[in-house]
């Protein structure tokens, strides 16, 4: 900074607003990534380099050069994190936090939370065939599985349910798009809602239909 | 619990028998009628896509019968699921009635049929979805993450100015707050031009007539009227005195003083 | 100690359970030092590494390798750790800056101090002509603008205030001697929003008058 100021104003202003060059900032990334528990998103990670810097494009070489190393560079929804590679667990052994069992009702109804997100507590009702018990979904939004997700559309606005960031770091899933088989799923048109026929309205249904079709699109 | 006895006449094989007994015994195992029918269509030992739903139906039926002459207390829904799935089997079993309205014996079946699929398909996603490599199992974490310090830094911001103003501001307010208590909403000529002497001496450059209001005069539409037009009054008598300039660059723009230098 | 006594059925068991390969014990080692919460000893990675490995031996390997990365391998005491490198720590502060102006009453007094240091907090509310609240001089002493002058040597003996070095320095000032129109305030007996005359450049004087005409309508 005052070596900068000490020569030409121009140069000065150009080495101030200059981003450092990209194996730096590749460093920075790492440290960034390396020092957090937590996926960091792009922005925050350019929020906290230098002016100019571009993480996104250090984390491509990033990712590249701890490509079958013990840890790995993960994408995680819309941010990045470090992670042991998974065939080395047996390692860790001491570091295995003990989770609390889940149900089978709650396992179940996180798997439904996430293939056919966004989804209501009656329609994962309607496809376990029971009441969900307001403990389950309690348990699943504890765990930060599972949030709340926009009201749907149709009367009584019933709020739906989703899955977060800490779901899909949890499994290891870039994206609710990566879940296992959901493409097979949703060819078999299991992820459709079909109302029992002679019940329901169908304009309601046309807007269940989004969800995770809509994952497809975008 | 139960004796296999009983069921011998109804049994088709050993092995259903068993299983049926197997049902009543564990009846409270069950998530409702629709996981019931679910561990029943596994008796038929087909694709789900293919399954015969009237079999099924009737299944069931036997099942809640015999949970019946068994003694067993089935929750409603086990009931009620019952019913449904007795209208089913004549819908299914007698020919259409042309006359009557609503969805076919065969639409309620494919939509039945499509339920337990939809369910025994969420059943093996959420199987495969927890045989997932899981963190704190399979992956880990950093172990000794490094806080990220949220430094909140609040600036200040002040300039001189404001400073000056502010103590501009409690000093003019001590000396002219008794004028606008004890006057009326006029402001005399005589003020003005009184208050003008002593001011222009320093207005050594041009200055807006405006700014040479008294303190507590600008709010009021009526006071700043009066105090504007005396002042303004007072400037032109200064003018004329020659202690003063006055200038105006256009009609309506802003009225500008200084004093006149010797 | 046993098995070094009887070399031959170590042959054996060298066959059977060979240690995998540097590079993989490498990874192991990174892989334990990522996920580990505290530093890991030499002997306690070859109690967690397959039969056989040389996490010593890995270690310098996996030091070398992280040589000049965002991220280095450090000795901690006897046992090992992976920190960040020490000139990006600087990536590891997150700093939220907000601005924020002055309240009135904070501007008000910190112009009393200016005016008329070293002035005691009666003096301040008698000027002001209402209470000075303690966290008004708490924020402006917090600010490092105002600080402690010596006591009154009158009953009571109070403190007095007086403005900073750090005050000068921010309002551009050599002295609190050199406030605009001080001296001419006093001087005239005046001391109320007229442009300061005299005080400063012309430049200044333009720039009071803009400000002057604001006096007027608040």
């Amino acid at each position: 900074m005052t070596d900068a100021a000490d020569t030409e104003p121009r140069d000065a202003e150009k080495s101030l607003f200059e981003a450092p060059p990209m194996a730096e900032q590749e460093r920075m990334v790492e440290a960034i990534l390396f020092a957090s528990a937590d996926p960091v998103s792009v922005a925050e990670m350019a929020a906290r380099m230098p002016h100019g810097c571009d993480p996104a494009e250090a984390l491509v070489y990033l990712r590249r050069r701890y490509e079958g190393r013990g840890v790995r560079v993960v994408k995680v929804g819309d941010a990045w994190a470090i992670r042991t590679a998974p065939d080395l667990g047996f390692l860790m052994q001491k570091e295995i936090v003990e989770t609390r069992k889940l149900s089978r009702a709650a396992i179940e109804t996180l798997a439904i939370v996430a293939y056919h997100q966004p989804v209501t507590r009656a329609e994962i009702e309607e496809i376990r065939g029971v009441a969900v018990s307001r403990g389950t979904i309690d348990q699943l939004l504890e765990l930060d599985w599972i949030r709340f997700g926009r009201r749907r559309m149709t009367p009584g606005r019933p709020v739906t349910f989703v899955v977060t960031q800490d779901f899909l770091d949890h499994f290891g899933l870039e994206s609710a798009r990566d879940l296992p088989g959901l493409k097979e799923l949703r060819a078999a048109g299991l992820l459709d809602s079909r109302p029992l026929p002679g019940s329901g309205t169908p304009d309601d249904d046309s807007e269940d239909q989004s969800g995770q079709s809509e994952l497809f699109e975008d | 619990m139960a004796d296999p006895s009983l069921f011998v006449e109804d049994a088709q094989s050993v092995s259903d028998r068993l299983q049926a007994e197997a049902l009543i015994v564990d009846v409270d195992g069950f998530e409702g009628p629709l996981d019931l029918l679910l561990t029943l269509s596994r008796t038929q030992k087909v694709d789900l896509r293919r399954i015969s739903v009237l079999q099924l139906a009737e299944q069931y039926l036997v099942f809640v019968d015999r949970a019946k002459k068994l003694r067993i207390e089935l929750a409603a829904d086990y009931l009620v699921m019952a019913a449904w799935l007795a209208f089913l089997k004549s819908r299914l079993l007698l020919p259409p009635d042309p006359t009557e309205d609503g969805p076919s014996g065969e639409e309620l079946a494919a939509h039945l049929a499509f339920q337990l699929e939809r369910l025994q398909a969420m059943r093996e996603s959420a199987a495969r979805l927890m045989a997932r490599d899981q963190k704190g199992r399979d992956f880990f974490v950093r172990g000794i993450p490094e806080d990220v310090r949220r430094s909140r830094k609040i600036q200040y911001s002040a300039t001189l100015l404001d400073l000056m103003q502010a103590y501009a501001r409690i000093r003019t307010r001590d000396e002219f707050r008794p004028y606008a208590f004890d006057r009326h909403h006029v402001f005399t000529m005589e003020q003005a031009l009184e208050r003008m002497r002593g001011l222009i001496g320093y207005a050594g450059d041009w200055t807006d007539l405006q700014s040479y209001l008294p303190d507590g005069w600008g709010a009021d539409p009526a006071r700043r009227r009066s105090a504007t037009a005396s002042t303004f009054a007072a400037s032109l008598e200064l003018a004329k005195q020659g202690q003063i300039e006055i200038r105006q660059s256009e009609t309506f723009a802003p009225i500008a003083i200084r004093r006149k230098t010797p």
